[in-house]
C-alpha cells in the first residue's frame, strides 16, 4: 500500500476536501476556543450536504403529500419523487429493479425484516447461520433470536490477528447445515474489507444464501449487488450523507415473493378481509404504512452526490487519506491500531496505553476533534481483542490531511496531560 | 465547557494514585458492576462495625472520571456511619443530576465532580460507583 | 352540535387561519391556473410548519451527531436534543415517564412492535382480540396475523347506521376471552370519535388491556394517557405537523418491561455474548439501531407549535369548521356523507352520486383542491358501508371557511362535468 | 397538465354511453378482476370464433377513465383476428407507459387516453381493462 506524507497533498487534493467541505454547512462550525469541527465519527453518522437538505426541505415545502394513494397533484409528485428514489439508489447499488429494493429504516431493520421474514419461515432445527467475529450487533443479535427461536445454531467464523477473517476457519464452518452466511462488507471497528464475492460464491456452493452488511461499505466502495451475487444487502442512509431513519434493504425478487410480511398495515396489502388479508406486489408487501417519503427523497439525493464526485475518486481519496493516518497514527508511541487488513476502509480503531478510550474521546472533543469511544456496538469482538473499549476515528470524503493532524496532535496533548505526575 | 472544569487537577490525582484500592478475592466481593457501554468495571468489599462502614475496598477499570470518582467515594465514606453514608450518596447524585441539595459542603474533594454533570455522556462514569455503594449497603445490611 | 353558517365568521377566526397559514410555506403555493392550493388530504399527512423544519434543519447543520453512543460536543448534544423532544412528547400526551416512550417509524410500526413485543409472547389458543368495524388496516392485519400464529380470534364489534360504535354489540363481544381490546380513538374514514376511556374502563374491567389508535386523535384533541387510563398508544409525526418517518408509542412501563423486544442490534443490548444477549433498559430496548433523530427532534418541535397554538383552541377551530363544512356539504344534491356521530374530528366521507370518487379527487385536484379517494386503508369497513370506495376531505388548523367553499364550488362542477349529456 | 387532457370529450362519451357493456352470468365469465386500491371491478365474457375474437362483453364499475377505456378497448377489438387485438394491447400499454409506438394511429378514438399517461395515479385505471383482456385472449387459447 502506498503511504503518502504530508509533504506529498497533490495527490491527496485530487477529491479537493476544501471544495467538497464547502457543500457541508455543518463543517463550518467553530466552537468557542476557535477550533474548526474536526468530525472523524462518520461510521457512526455522517454529515449532509446542502443538496440533500435541499432536496427533503423542498419534498416539505412543496410537495408535502403522501404516496401511492391520493390522486391529487402534491400526493403524485411525493410519490414520484419516491419512486425515483428508489430507482436511483437501485442504479447506484447495481440491482436489476426496483422490485427488489425495499425502504427500511436502516440497517438494522433491514437485518431484522430478513430475520423474522425469511429465517422465521424457512428455518428448521438444526439448520445454520454462519456469522464472523467482526459483525456489528445488528447483524447478530438478529440471527440470535431467530436460532433460538426456530432451534437453529449461530455460528461465528474467527478472525486472524491481522483483524481479517480466518479463512480456513469459515471454509471448515460453512458445512450443509449452513442455510445464510451474514457477513459484514467492511467492519465498523476493523475496517476490514471482506472478500464478500468469494465468501457468497462460497455459500452459494453449498446450498446457503448470503446477506450482506454493506453500512460500511455502501458510503465508501463501489457496490454492485449482482457483481458480488448477493441474496440480501441492507444499508442505512445517516452514514452516507442521507438524512436519519431511512435504510434500505436489496434481496432477490424470488426471495421477497417468497418471504411472510414483516410489518402490516396500510399500503403493505392487497385485500382485507375479516378473517384474512392478502398481499401488494413486491417491493410494496414489505413498507407497511406511510414510509419515510422526506428520507427516501433525501438518500436518493445523497447517491446523486456521490455519483457526482464519482465513487472511484471519493475511494481513492480515502485510501490515501486513510494510509495517510496509519503512518501518522502509527508513529505515535503508547498507541496500539486494531485492524491491519490490506483492504480496509477508513476506521481506525485504537487504544492509547494508560488512558481510558473514553477519556481520550473527551479529550479530543475538548480541542474539537469528534471521534468515538466504546465497544462500538461489537462486543464479541471485544471480548476476541480482549479490550473493554477502543477509541475509533473514521474519515469521510470531506476529511483530509489538516484532519488526521488535528487528531494526533490532540492524541498526543491526552496522553501528556494523563501521564504527567 | 472548559476540560479542566472535568478533568480537574483533584480528579487527575485520584485517578493516577487511587485510594483504598485492592485487588479483590472473589469471596470477599459484596457486589460486582460492569457499565457495558463504555467498559468500566467495578467490585467492592467492605464491612460493617456496628453501625459503621468500614474496611471499604475497590477494584475499578474505567475511565479517570469513573476510577477517580470511585477513589473519592472510598476517602470519603470510609469509617462513616451508615446513616452518613447513604446521605451523601444522595446528595452526590442530586448534585449529578445538577441539583443543589443544601448539605453539598459535606462533600469535601468531592464538588471537583460537579463539573461531570456539565458533561452528560459522562454522569453515568462519574455515578457508577455510588449505585454499587448502594448495593454494598443493601448487601450488607440483608447480611445482618 | 352548533352550526355556523358564512355569515359568522368571527368565532370560526378565532384561531386565525390567516396567521396560521403564513407558519405553513407549502400553503402558498399557486398551481399553475393561479389557484391557491387547498389542501384537505389531512388525515393522509399533514403540511410543515416553518419551526419543524426549522428545527430538523438546525440539527443537521449544527449537531448531526449520532445519540447515545459517543461523548464529543455533536453526539451530546444529537443526545440531548432527541431525549428533550421524548420528554417533551412524553407531557403532550400526558405519559407519566419518558420510559414510557418508544419512538417508532409511525403508528404502524408501534401497532407491529405490540402485535410482535406482547401478542406473540402472551397470547394462547382460544384468547380474544376485540376491535372495531372501523379500524385502520394498521390497527387490524397485525392483530389477524399474531392471533392466526398464536392460535387466537379477532372479533369484529360493529357499527351503528350513523357511524359511531354499537355499544351493546361491543359489550357482548368484551368476553373473559378478549385478552387485548385494539380501538381506533378516532376514525380516518368516519370522522367519529369513540368513547374510549369507557373502552378502556370495560376492557379493564374484565382483565384486559386496552391499545389506541391514535393516529388521528393526537393531532386534533387534548390526550392525555393517564386519563384515558390507556395501556397502549400509538400515533404518527406526519400526520400532526411533524416529519416522515417518525411515531411514538406510549406504553405502561410493566408492560414494557415484561414484553420481548421486537427489533434487536445496536442500542437495545446491554451485553452480547456468542450465545446470547441481555437488554437495556426500556425504552432503549424497543430502540434498535440508529433511530430517526431528526423526525424525533422535529417531531418535538411539532408538539411545541401544537401546545403554543393552543390545543383547545385547535379543538374548537376544528369542531366549529367540521360543523361549517357538514352543512355545506349537506346542501349539495346527490351528496352522501358517511358518518354522523355527534363527536367527530374535521374527517369527512362522502359519495357524489354516478361520480366515482377516484373522478371526484381528480376532478378538485384541477381546481387546486386535495381531497383524498379509495378504500382508505379500511376495506373490512368500506364492504360494511357497501361501497367500493369514497372520497375525503379532511380538515387541519390553517383550513378556513373558505377552503370548504372551494370544495363545494369543486364539487358542483364535478357534478355538472360528469353528469351533462 | 390540463383537465380536459384527461377527461376528453370522447372519454367522457364512453363513460356515460359505454359499448358493449352487459350484466355476465358466472358462468360466462371468464375473467374478474378488481383494484382493491379504487374498487374497480371489471368482469368479461367474449368467444373465438376461428382466430376471431367474438362477443365480447363486459361488466365494470369503475372511474371515468376505467370505464371509458373499456368501453373503447370493447369497440376496437370486438371482431378482430386475436393478433390484431394482441397488438394493439400491445400498442395501447406503450402508450401509457409514456412510449410512442409505430402503429400508434390504428388506435383510433383510444388516442384520447395518450393523456392518462401524463397522470400516474390514474394510469392503472386505464391499463385495467387491457390486462383483463390480456387473460381473456390466454382462458381462450388454453380452452382452445
Ligand atoms: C386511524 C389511523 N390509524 C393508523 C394509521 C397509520 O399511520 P401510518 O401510516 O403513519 O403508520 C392511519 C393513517 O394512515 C390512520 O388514519
Ligand atoms: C457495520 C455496521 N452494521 C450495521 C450498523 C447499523 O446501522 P443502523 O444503526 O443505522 O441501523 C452499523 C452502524 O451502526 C454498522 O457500522
Amino acid at each position: 500500500m502506498s503511504v503518502l506524507t504530508s509533504k506529498e497533498p497533490a495527490e491527496i487534493q485530487a477529491l479537493s476536501p476544501q471544495t467538497v467541505r464547502a457543500d457541508f454547512p455543518a463543517l463550518d462550525r467553530i466552537f468557542a476556543d476557535q477550533q474548526r469541527l474536526v468530525y472523524l465519527d462518520n461510521a457512526a453518522t455522517t454529515q449532509k450536504p446542502r443538496a440533500v437538505l435541499e432536496a427533503t426541505r423542498r419534498y416539505y415545502e412543496e410537495s408535502a403529500g403522501n404516496v401511492h394513494r391520493a390522486v391529487h397533484r402534491l400526493a403524485a409528485e411525493a410519490t414520484e419523487l419516491y419512486e425515483a428514489a428508489r430507482q436511483r439508489i437501485a442504479k447506484f447499488i447495481g440491482a436489476p429493479s426496483t422490485r427488489s429494493m425495499v425502504f427500511t429504516h436502516g440497517a438494522t431493520e433491514g437485518f431484522n425484516l430478513v430475520a423474522y421474514g425469511w429465517a422465521r419461515k424457512f428455518l428448521k432445527a438444526g439448520d445454520e447461520i454462519l456469522v464472523t467475529e467482526m459483525e456489528h450487533h445488528s447483524n447478530f443479535v438478529p440471527w440470535q433470536r431467530a436460532a433460538q427461536e426456530r432451534g437453529a445454531v449461530v455460528r461465528i467464523a474467527p478472525i486472524l490477528e491481522d483483524g481479517t477473517l480466518d479463512r480456513v476457519a469459515f471454509a471448515r464452518l460453512l458445512t450443509p447445515r449452513v442455510k445464510l452466511v451474514a457477513v459484514t462488507h467492511a467492519s465498523n471497528v476493523l475496517g476490514t474489507v471482506n472478500p464478500v464475492a468469494e465468501l457468497i460464491a462460497a455459500a452459494h456452493a453449498i446450498g446457503a444464501l448470503a446477506l450482506v452488511d454493506a453500512a460500511q461499505s455502501a458510503p465508501h466502495l463501489p457496490l454492485d449487488v449482482r457483481a458480488l451475487d448477493a441474496d440480501f444487502l441492507a444499508f442505512s442512509g445517516h452514514k452516507m450523507l442521507g438524512p436519519t431513519g431511512i435504510g434500505v434493504l436489496y434481496a432477490r425478487e424470488t426471495l421477497l415473493e417468497a418471504m411472510d410480511p414483516f410489518l402490516t398495515g396500510g399500503e403493505m396489502i392487497s385485500k382485507v378481509f375479516d378473517d384474512h388479508a392478502t398481499w401488494a406486489d413486491i417491493p410494496q408487501k414489505f413498507e407497511a404504512g406511510t414510509p419515510h417519503i422526506a428520507g427516501a427523497i433525501g438518500l436518493g439525493a445523497a447517491v446523486d452526490y456521490l455519483e457526482r464526485l464519482g465513487r472511484e475518486r471519493v475511494r481513492q481519496h480515502e485510501q490515501q487519506l486513510t494510509a495517510y493516518a496509519l503512518e501518522r497514527l502509527g508513529d505515535l508511541p503508547g498507541l496500539r491500531i486494531f485492524g491491519r487488513a490490506p483492504e480496509r476502509v477508513g476506521v481506525i480503531s485504537f487504544a492509547l496505553d494508560g488512558v481510558h478510550p473514553h477519556d481520550v474521546a473527551q479529550f479530543c472533543d475538548q480541542t474539537g476533534v469528534a471521534i468515538r469511544a466504546g465497544h462500538l456496538c461489537a462486543q464479541p469482538l471485544m471480548h476476541r481483542l480482549d479490550v473493554p473499549a477502543l477509541s475509533r476515528a473514521s474519515l469521510y470524503l470531506y476529511n483530509a490531511t489538516d484532519d488526521v493532524d488535528r487528531l494526533v496532535e490532540a492524541l498526543q496533548a491526552a496522553q501528556r496531560f494523563f501521564h504527567a505526575t | 465547557m472548559q476540560l479542566d472544569d472535568l478533568y480537574q487537577e483533584v480528579i487527575l490525582d485520584h485517578y493516577r494514585h487511587p485510594r483504598h484500592f485492592a485487588a479483590l478475592r472473589d469471596d470477599e466481593t459484596l457486589v460486582d458492576e460492569e457499565n457495558p457501554l463504555c467498559g468500566d468495571h467495578i467490585r467492592m468489599a467492605a464491612k460493617l462495625a456496628g453501625e459503621r462502614l468500614t474496611d471499604l475496598r475497590v477494584q475499578c477499570t474505567g475511565c479517570a472520571i469513573c476510577t477517580a470518582s470511585a477513589s473519592m467515594m472510598a476517602e470519603a465514606v470510609s469509617d462513616q456511619p451508615v446513616s452518613a453514608v447513604r446521605s451523601k450518596i444522595e446528595t452526590f447524585l442530586a448534585i449529578l443530576r445538577g441539583e443543589q441539595p443544601p448539605q453539598a459542603d459535606d462533600l469535601g474533594d468531592l464538588v471537583a465532580l460537579r463539573g461531570v454533570a456539565e458533561f452528560p455522556m459522562r454522569v453515568k462514569c462519574a455515578t457508577m460507583p455510588w449505585h454499587a455503594l448502594s448495593a454494598v449497603l443493601q448487601r450488607l445490611s440483608v447480611a445482618k
